[in-house]
């Protein structure tokens, strides 16, 4: 594995802030960044990503390439916690299981990010029509998740499936993307010129910012928890790796670049913590996100920033050659 | 000065809906909710620093006449059971205004 | 442990101003405020996301010994009456330090 | 009437996102912004704004026209609640009907900046010393609707009229918008060389930030309201056209362009709904914000965002062509 | 319903540590915690906007079965004599779920 | 002394946003920045002042000048309490004067800050390094101060010494600087290139907003005060005059250039009112703040950036000649 990429990416501001935030906690300091500010961050970092894709997407049209990607992107979505599902319900509850592969097959917009830094600074190109792919991933997976726990369960209970569809599709961070990504292509160049400063210039500072407020959470949920079992370490390292490979093989199906094959595969093996937490909490209340949630966002978030971007990255250049 | 119940209902954030929803169905119209409330019971300690807000609990603060209490309590009962959290009742005189 | 009573006002931030200046009068010099509370009563749902945060209440808690209480009622009354609000009384026990 | 006018408006990134946060009131989303980040949003716009304003008025210098502008804005403003209260007090309350008067004689900044917005993306050129204008017309309404409200009661009580005067002159958004109206007079080219990049980069993308949020309000605003009467709407679109009338007669008379005309008209139709709130709640605790803020906030705000905007340009073309 | 006493602590913000480890000691695994509570007492007035947050208090509400508020009283006595504070003891119903 | 610098000082956008904070108290307007927004500029400004120092020092290398600024940082912050608290303990108590003594032997780093935008106003150079100084001068004097007055007392509690080093060691603010110092140093030229934007475009503008909030927050202080008494004041404005003379002295023996003689000669005289109390919350829960924070941020912080500024350059400019 090319040593240069792991530097590329450790080396990186933003990862590094990730870890000055996790040695914070460990030394115990007192930093902490207060809500709203890390809200503020991803509302930024969401706006920005979707504008800078939708202009992009006004440039170039909607190809049948963009088609294609996004069809499997809903799929693979939808598919992931059908197969994850019964796996994990030999481990943990039903409400649990569910809600793991429900965040599992959903995506995590900051990994996403992080990984087209990572590409920025190693100059290779990708294609700014993937946050579509990313708007489109982070909903399915949270109605077959919980689909899939009703099915095996007669206890009804809970939101009907109706106002958890909206609930899974218009979540906060589903709508500032999708919008966003509209507006970019609804305003197009105009729109460029007006908010390029804006979406360009501020980017990487705030993605530091919030990367740094990744660390201090990530590291102080493992610090604090006692319900870190060794099987949740073990599904938390496993199923990004397994969840990347459909995303290698559906890259080299539809002959992505170098780049895009990257970030697909980066999408289809991170974990969601902000939009299905979220929903969960309305859903599945009795699932503990003690569980769920520290596995996404303290175990395989960092994995996926540290080790797994230039673990795909690495995986995508044999495939791609 | 009048007798009163005072409610005092503390609960993961996401609940609040549906409390506010029971509250119109018995025309209770006066309450108030604090948010941001941090707390630590059966599920463990709620840090609130979550980026998705689910860690948040509230604060609710009502009141009935007293001997209607009872209705009220049967009301959150179950949405307590669902989302767990607490429900205090106390004795307040209410200053009439 | 000393007996006390307990007061808990509920009513709109602007008239934090007014109520501290009783409380001064009264020389009340111990009480707790907490900003941010949302809440419902008369005036409808006060949903504190306003921009120009008129919406929003507080709560205050103080107390006075057993038998002062009515005076601090009778001061708190009119600004009650003018910004709208509740105001509750409660027996309770003080933890001497 | 031009519809490349309405569809410049429409397609604008600032007025989109105003879109965007109604529709995701609409479809029951979860997505807030909360406080206080629209208060910093706020805060910078009015900074950015006045310092603008006052660092184009170093170069410009105090002209005859700019002094008659300000006397004509202190006379509007001062006028407008006179008029208005007679006649809003035969469908409204004595408090409700003053704190109504007052806040359309007073002014919404965040419809001024829109409507800069506007003439940017149309390049139409304009003065910025109008922000000058912006910042007299706060505060004279708040007085003079509650000295009305006052003169046909003979109930006492509230403030007295000194603090009053204090509370309307001195509110935290006056202060802000006049103290960096000044400072950028103060430190003209120089000040200017240093907070350029600051005041103009962000400036298009958190207005954007703020429009959305501002849909966010006032669309949960409507759909919350039980308070809502016909009377209420009626008047709330009403008023902004026929305050706009003697706005397009005053930048006649003073033979102002196209642009200054505009955003002349433009302060005159607006309504406020942060300052004199603020003000209200303290001079007039019994007036019903769910009246004044809900007609400013909801129904105002959005017809000059949306409809206004664009009519107001036109009728400024008609008279200045 | 069960009776409990309802124990609530006003008390500055750095004093949170050290109570939730003697909640710990004594087993107490459910409380609530209000943080950016501002208020006045011995000390003056806290207004909270401070750049350091020093001056921020916390109202922390706990409950103890009838009969063990003494223990927990004489836990909190010696933290409230370092960093100041009240704690007021009620008498609450519970609503069990 | 030079009337130049004074007005230099004095006309520099962020200090006249100082003034309008103060001046907004003083009016009694209602204006307030709510955290966590002055916590969030704060934070930023850590982070960008760190990373430029890194960036620049990435470049030029640790040089021995640097190695025995830091020595005679290290040694400064140390000492100036030992000296202090004994003067201190005879007007005030013993936990109260441990925490001035902490105070003034720290630094303040938005006096920095404000001082390193003089020195860019009057085009003054000065090496980036200094940051390393700033970093380093903020704990040794929260050890010093407590041992101080642990040493005159028998009684105990409070917390452990080795509890109380890593508080005084990883603080948020010294993590954030130091932090943001190594990152710039590790990610060099390319670090450079990404954040250059966000580290430089915003800080003029972020530094108007802090000290708006800075005059907002101790010019409340003086107002709310009962506690101000002479002795307070007196000793507020004497003991930066007096750390001045080390500095200098300091300054003059390394040979300092004009600009960084400065820098060191502000990092002296400032007092520390973030990073100090905090620790001293929780060492010395029984000091007064009331006391020690008033005396750094409402007196001794606007004297420093009105007055203390200006004179400390004029002195450094006599002793370089
Ligand atoms: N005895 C108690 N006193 C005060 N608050 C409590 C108590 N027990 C639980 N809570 C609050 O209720 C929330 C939910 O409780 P639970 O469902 O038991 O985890 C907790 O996070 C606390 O904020
Ligand atoms: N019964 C109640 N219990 C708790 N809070 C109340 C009650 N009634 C009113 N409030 C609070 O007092 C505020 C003002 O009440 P009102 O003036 O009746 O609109 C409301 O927004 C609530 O926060
Ligand atoms: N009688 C009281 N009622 C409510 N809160 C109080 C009372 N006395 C003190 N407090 C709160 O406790 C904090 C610390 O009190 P002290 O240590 O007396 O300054 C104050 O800032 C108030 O928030
Ligand atoms: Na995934
Ligand atoms: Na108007
Ligand atoms: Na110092």
């Amino acid at each position: 594995m090319d040593a240069g990429i792991i530097a590329s990416n450790l080396l990186n501001a933003p990862v590094l802030f990730f870890f000055l935030g996790m040695f914070a906690v460990w030394v115990g300091s007192d930093l902490s960044i207060p809500q709203p500010l890390p809200k503020f961050f991803s509302l930024y970092l969401l706006m920005a990503i979707g504008f800078k894709g939708g202009t992009e997407l006004s440039k170039t049209g909607i190809s049948d390439q963009l088609v294609w990607v996004l069809v499997f992107s809903l799929l693979l979505s939808f598919l992931f916690p059908v197969f994850l599902y019964p796996v994990l319900s030999r481990f943990f509850g039903r409400s649990d299981s569910a809600a793991i592969a429900a965040s599992y097959g959903s995506v995590s917009a900051v990994t996403f990010i992080t990984a087209v830094s990572l590409l920025q600074k190693l100059q290779i190109p990708y294609a700014g029509y993937l946050v579509a792919a990313l708007a489109v991933m982070e909903s399915p997976a949270i109605i077959s998740g919980i689909v899939m726990s009703r099915k095996t369960s007669t206890n009804s209970g809970g939101l009907p499936l109706k106002e958890l569809i909206r609930e899974a599709v218009f979540n906060g961070s589903v709508l500032v993307l999708t919008g966003s990504l509209i507006i970019g292509m609804v305003t197009g160049t105009s729109g460029e010129a007006d908010l390029a400063p804006f979406v360009q210039y501020l980017f990487k500072g705030i993605l530091c910012l919030f990367l740094l407020d990744m660390g201090l959470v990530s590291a102080s949920r493992i610090k604090a928890s006692n319900t870190i079992s060794l099987t949740l370490v073990m599904f938390a390292l496993v199923i990004p790796l397994v969840q990347a490979i459909p995303g290698l093989g559906v890259a080299w199906l539809l002959n992505l670049s170098t780049g895009d094959a990257f970030l697909f595969t980066v999408l289809c093996a991170g974990a969601s913590y902000i939009a299905v937490p979220a929903a969960m909490r309305l859903a599945l209340p009795d699932a503990n996100p003690g569980i769920y949630v520290t596995m996404a966002l303290a175990i395989t978030f960092p994995f996926n920033v540290i080790a797994g971007l230039p673990l795909y990255l690495y995986l995508v250049k044999l495939l791609t050659g | 000065m009048q007798k009163v119940k005072r409610f005092e209902i503390i609960t993961p954030a996401a609940a609040l809906k549906e409390i506010m929803r029971s509250f119109r169905e018995r025309n209770i119209t006066g309450y108030s909710v604090i948010q941001d409330v941090t707390g630590s019971g059966d599920r463990g300690w709620q840090s609130g620093d979550e980026l998705s807000d689910i860690s948040k609990n509230i604060l609710i603060i009502t009141t009935t006449e007293p001997g209607k209490e009872h209705e009220l309590e049967e009301t959150l009962r179950p949405i307590l059971k669902r989302y767990g959290g607490v429900c205090m009742v106390t004795d307040a005189l209410w200053l009439k205004h």
